[in-house]
């Protein structure tokens, strides 16, 4: 192998002056704040879950703009180390998992999580039909305690918030949680513990129901 | 029928090409003169390998330095990525090659090589780069619409061409096919012109034989492309259908076969190979024959060898897909058929080779790049070999060893056949001579970077590193730290070689303005564009001219001058 | 040649890098000696500015044809013996299927691999078949069949070490077979464009012996999953 | 002003004809290629001959006899002109473009029963294959009709009459591939 590449070791002068350019470039980027640099790698984000971060439901992508840092900076880690979207059924979690490991430092992770949650956050359609909010209050009262009861979520208790989020997203992720597609791994102990939360929603019909009553809480914020 | 024909005048009265001032509109965008259609295409043709060149330095500098902000470009993301490969594919041969090659000099030459004051039907000319214009702007623009381009290689498999949900672009990939299919359709109008200029306005006592090399270069090129291309324009009218209307054509889910674009796509994409590589054969054959003062070694073996690739093209289509899934019987008859077509490029090759033989070599610039043209194609066509016979292209198949075969076909033909094409007519063009030093800089500035941008790559093939791969370091056995080495030193070549291009366009220039003025006939050539002014008016010739003998009468012993024009009577 | 970037890892690796040299020495050969002569003409014959006569050879005659006929005719005796090792492997590889000791299934989606494994009773789609995703595990010197599906677009199931290569085409499942022969942990890639993800959409695959390979199976089932993301964010 | 390009026939043949020969062959390989995939599909899914079961043979004969009328008028305009009668060809060219009417019309009726029966281009690869190819074959006839409108009306005059024998043969084609799509599309069951 080495002989072939003793090409390589005369043009080693070449390399070194272009890489004392590309340091040149990787200076000037590390200057660069964590926001814009967030900004940049939100490009490929934007791909499936749009510029705004409305998400699309066609390329299984939900809704993120605004969503609590903490709790993007971590999901983003557990898809990136395997820890989520890593089940042979989860389709749109084998999308991100390779996606999330084209951020490769922590740093660049949190930038992102940054970015994210700091857009104007959003209303994506409700796209769910058939959900009874009446019924769905009542079931919601266990989300509550977790989440919140205006499903703002609690970062003291790593639940996420609710409202503002693609209503598909919230059915399917249940459906996931309670077929096992969505906290499997044990190392996952937040998505664990809500495996075992989502068996408390008897059927599909009480799954849409609770998630119709969540959407009734996407009021704007108040400034 | 023929009685409704005019009788044809007599050139001699046919000589009132007057033309009063006229706008710069009229005279350079809705000309139907074939030499300003010429221009138009070789223009537009540049600046779209201007953009191309621009796509392989974004996508370059990714590789060899991963993650980071490309200086002009930016962060170059995974979409990004897909979509500069596939545009810049798509781009060099649809927007480069094809309009430089077989439209620029296509329009420029044949009506001056066959002595002819502009093409048959200069109208459906203009009309075909009007239509081509289209196509590169529809094809720009893909990259401005919600999505983004699309990045699903140039070869555009469905399902994931088919559908929005797995290539994230929902607009771009009809647009880029729908760019790729008015492309077709300009090339097909365009190809009317080719042929019944080449073949019924020949001058007067010009015999079939008797037509200079790269015009028949250019109507079997154009053949091939008619006879190739429809069935793909078919299949490209049911993908767009597929992504538009949801039909189920290439839908496997519901009664489809995504195999079938793949046989439509290379039934037309082998023989697309040979429809940009016989012009710049062609181009050479005229280059090589002045410059050596030598007749062409057996020139009805070149056509008869041009023709049998052409038909041996139609047979070889599979062989992209040997690990595609086809019938595995298939794949020893395609390694048959593909074998089979290194005979008459083998043959082609020997026949410029021989004409070298005992010749004057004089080393110009445009002999450079000629003999350039033999030599890299040389390399494209040996490694061509290895991927031709199945059993290696288990392996082979989709890694750089392919990339670097392709590009040593692809790169000869689009690039080195069109700075020969160009430096070589640049007289009669512009009616001014380049200049020989900075040519010479531009030649050796581009050669020698571009093997050292393909030869690492062949060794990264034989690696077993994959093509359109962003990013290496996802791949720990594979990516070791030679193999980064090699990406290194290729990336740096290609930027030193996209310097080197400044060169060219400077000399382009300078020459324009300044340069040495050229007579009618600065190479001491033969053939009839030769025989008109430099540049050519409109109408060509005040008399059109007659002719009386071959092309490549050079170094006829017993003759005063070492060239024998062909429209002199003795 | 390809041996030294790759080591060979099944049976058949060494009859594609046989293939490979015999192709390499064959067009090596051609390459060398019409370069050769290509170089020595453009030096013998050169001459500076205008000087200089050439001579008039037409190429039409017999004598002068020969020059190129018989060249052209070696190389048909060429691509006779490239054909005949193509074809020679290309049937063992792809047209010829032995007698499995092992089956697996692979499932190519965006932009994943999942390995299935019938598990302890030997047949699919029952309820002790092992899914690893993105880490296929396999027994050396077993005779394993691979049972090849797409999800959604076209993949290409891509082994180097093994010089294995095939495409996925959503809709069929493509039998092929491959015989590991080295212990170790190697890449499997991707190799046809499946959309943004296709750099991002590397596996893992680890040839262990007959025993870790048994115990292997025995603690993973009935269902389990492994979760293997090769190291980012190194380099 | 022409250029004396255009007036040249050194191949023996004239320039208009190779033309468009050139561009019957090109259209050739383009339904060369549709009805080759069709065929491809149509042998490997017998249930095809179920769907081809719905389309209306008799509206599909009607229509191919309105065809062949429509190129029966079409030789005769071309007879016309070898005589140099311009008037006579013009009119028979009208006949022409008449019988391409009638038949996008009939064309139009059927499609409008067949789509408000729930047979649309979505509804299987049979009806996308129907659609796609007797769409492209009728995008030929309206663009043909259209050229021989413009044909005609200088045909009236007198003028470009070789013109007429040039759209007859790419009206013939329009013809012939209607031959290859009625049997393939409606007669096959």
């Amino acid at each position: 192998m080495t002989r072939q590449f003793s090409i390589i070791r005369v043009s080693r002068g070449v390399l070194l002056a272009c890489v004392a350019w590309v340091a040149l470039f990787a200076a000037s980027q590390a200057s660069a704040n964590d926001m814009a640099r967030g900004k940049q790698l939100y490009a490929l984000c934007a791909q499936c879950h749009t510029e705004n971060g409305m998400g699309a439901q066609l390329y299984l992508a939900p809704a993120i703009a605004g969503l609590d840092e903490w709790y993007v900076n971590a999901q983003l880690l557990n898809f990136r180390s395997g820890i989520r979207g890593t089940n042979w059924q989860d389709v749109g979690g084998l999308r991100m998992h390779p996606m999330s490991r084209w951020l490769k430092s922590d740093e660049d992770v949190s930038a992102v999580a940054a970015y994210v949650s700091a857009m104007p956050k959003v209303d994506p359609p409700a796209v769910v039909e058939g959900g009874d909010p009446v019924t769905g209050k009542a079931l919601y009262a266990t989300c509550a305690s977790c989440h919140g009861p205006e499903g703002q979520g609690m970062k003291t208790m790593n639940a996420p918030p609710l409202v503002h989020m693609s209503d598909w997203y919230l059915v399917s992720s249940l459906e996931k949680f309670k077929a096992g597609i969505r906290g499997w791994n044990p190392q996952n102990t937040n998505a664990v513990m809500m495996r075992g939360m989502s068996n408390l929603l008897p059927n599909e019909q009480a799954i849409k129901d609770v998630v119709a009553y969540i959407t009734t809480l996407n009021v704007q914020e108040q400034p | 029928m023929a009685e409704l024909i005019p009788t044809q005048p007599d050139p001699g009265h046919e000589d009132d090409h007057h033309h009063g001032e006229q706008s710069f509109v009229s005279k350079y965008l809705l000309s139907t003169d074939h030499k300003v259609i010429a221009m138009q295409y070789m223009f537009t043709g540049m600046a779209m390998a201007l953009i191309g060149g621009f796509m392989a330095y974004a996508f370059r500098m990714q590789l060899a330095f991963p993650g980071m902000d490309v200086p002009f470009f930016g962060i170059v993301t995974p979409a990004n990525y897909v979509a500069l490969v596939t545009n810049h594919g798509a781009i060099m041969i649809f927007w480069v090659a094809m309009p430089v090659l077989i439209a620029a000099f296509g329009n420029y030459l044949i009506p001056l090589m066959v002595g002819c004051d502009d093409m048959v039907f200069p109208k459906i000319n203009r009309l075909s780069y009007q239509v081509f214009l289209v196509s590169a702007i529809v094809l720009l623009s893909s990259f401005f619409v919600e999505g983004g381009g699309f990045g699903g290689a140039w070869t555009t498999y469905p399902p994931l061409s088919a559908k929005a949900e797995y290539n994230l672009t929902p607009l771009g990939s009809s647009l880029f096919i729908g760019a790729v299919g008015i492309e077709f359709i300009a090339f097909l109008l365009g190809g009317i012109n080719f042929i019944t200029t080449a073949m019924n306005s020949r001058a007067p006592g010009m015999k079939l034989y008797d037509i200079p090399m790269v015009i028949w270069m250019i109507v079997i090129a154009s053949i091939l492309f008619m006879v190739s291309v429809g069935p793909l324009l078919a299949g490209a009218i049911m993908l767009i259908f597929d992504q538009q209307l949801h039909t189920a054509f290439y839908d496997p889910n519901r009664g489809g076969d995504p195999v079938l674009w793949q046989h439509l796509f290379w039934f037309f994409g082998h023989p697309e190979v040979y429809v940009v590589l016989l012009p710049a054969v062609g181009i050479t054959a005229e280059i090589i024959t002045v410059f050596s003062r030598k007749k062409l070694f057996a020139y009805r073996t070149v056509l008869n060898t041009a023709i049998g690739t052409g038909v041996l093209s139609f047979c070889v289509w599979a062989h992209h897909q040997f690990i595609s899934g086809i019938d595995p019987r298939m794949a020893n008859v395609f390694t048959l058929t593909t074998l089979l077509i290194s005979i008459p490029i083998a043959e082609m090759m020997f026949v410029y080779i021989a004409t070298l033989y005992g010749g004057a070599i004089r080393l110009t610039t445009p002999m450079l790049w000629a003999l350039a043209f033999i030599f890299e194609f040389l390399i494209g066509g040996v490694t061509g070999i290895f991927l031709g016979a199945s059993g290696a292209d288990i392996y082979m198949h989709d890694t750089y060893f392919v990339l670097a075969h392709f590009h040593y076909t692809f790169f000869p033909i689009a690039i080195i056949g069109t700075y020969a094409g160009v430096t070589y007519w640049f007289p009669k063009m512009f009616g001014k001579m380049m200049s020989d030093r900075l040519g010479k800089l531009h030649f050796w500035g581009t050669i020698i970077p571009f093997n050292f941008i393909f030869i690492p790559l062949f060794f990264l093939g034989a690696g077993g590193q994959h093509r359109r791969i962003y990013d290496f370091q996802n791949f720990p056995a594979l990516a070791g730290e030679g193999m980064q080495d090699l990406r290194i030193l290729a990336t740096v070549s290609l930027v030193v070689m996209l310097g080197f291009q400044v060169v060219f366009f400077y000399n382009f220039i300078i020459s324009l303005m300044r340069g040495e003025k050229a007579g009618k006939n600065p190479w001491k050539a033969n053939t009839l564009e030769w025989t008109a002014e430099s540049p050519p008016p409109h109408g060509n010739w005040k008399v059109l001219p007659t002719v009386y003998r071959g092309p490549y009468e050079y170094s006829v012993p017993g003759r005063e001058k070492d060239y024998w024009p062909q429209d002199e009577p003795n | 040649m390809i041996q030294s970037y790759l080591a060979q890892g099944s049976t058949y690796a060494g009859d594609i890098d046989f293939l490979f040299d015999m192709i390499f020495w064959i067009v090596g050969v051609w390459f060398l000696i019409s370069s050769g002569v290509f170089f020595w003409l453009v030096f013998k014959f050169r001459v500076s500015g205008n000087e200089g006569t050439a001579q008039y050879i037409t190429g039409e005659e017999k004598s002068q044809k020969r020059w190129i006929t018989i060249p052209h005719l070696l190389v048909l005796v060429c691509d006779v013996f490239i054909i005949w090792g193509a074809v020679r492997v290309w049937y063992d590889i792809k047209q010829h299927l032995p007698e499995p000791d092992r089956e697996v299934r692979v499932i190519t989606q965006q932009w994943a691999w999942t390995f299935v494994h019938p598990g302890q009773d030997g047949n699919f789609d029952t309820a002790d078949d092992i899914h690893t995703v993105n880490e296929l595990r396999l027994e050396k010197d077993a005779v394993y069949h691979y049972h090849l599906t797409s999800n959604d677009v076209m993949h290409d199931f891509s082994v180097p070490v093994f010089r294995l290569k095939q495409d996925a085409i959503p809709g069929r499942v493509i039998t092929g077979w491959f015989t590991p022969t080295l212990l170790g942990e190697f890449d499997i890639q991707c190799a046809e464009i499946c959309g943004i993800g296709h750099g991002l959409m590397p596996a893992r695959l680890v040839v262990e012996s007959a025993a870790d390979h048994a115990a292997w199976m025995t603690e993973q089932s009935p269902v389990k999953f492994a979760a293997v993301a090769p190291q980012v964010g190194e380099n | 002003m022409k250029p004396v390009a255009t007036t040249r026939s050194a191949a023996g043949i004239p320039t208009g004809l190779l033309a468009v020969w050139w561009i019957v062959a090109s259209e050739i390989v383009i339904f060369g290629g549709l009805l080759a995939a069709y065929l491809m599909y149509r042998l490997s899914h017998d249930a095809w001959a179920g769907h081809a079961a719905n389309t209306n043979t008799a509206i599909g004969t009607v229509n191919t006899f309105v065809l062949l009328t429509s190129s029966l008028f079409a030789v005769l305009a071309h007879q016309a002109a070898e005589k140099g009668d311009g008037k006579k060809a013009a009119r028979f060219l009208l006949f022409t473009i008449g019988g391409a009417l009638c038949f996008l019309m009939i064309k139009g009726y059927e499609w409008n029963y067949e789509i408000s029966h729930g047979m649309t281009i979505t509804t299987n690869t049979f009806w996308s294959f129907y659609y796609t190819a007797a769409g492209i074959h009728a995008s030929h006839v309206i663009a043909g009709a259209i050229i021989m409108a413009v044909v005609a009306k200088d045909a009236a005059k007198g003028l470009e009459l070789q013109r007429v024998e040039l759209i007859g043969i790419y009206w013939h084609f329009v013809d012939v591939v209607w031959i290859f799509l009625f049997p393939l599309l409606y007669i096959a069951k």
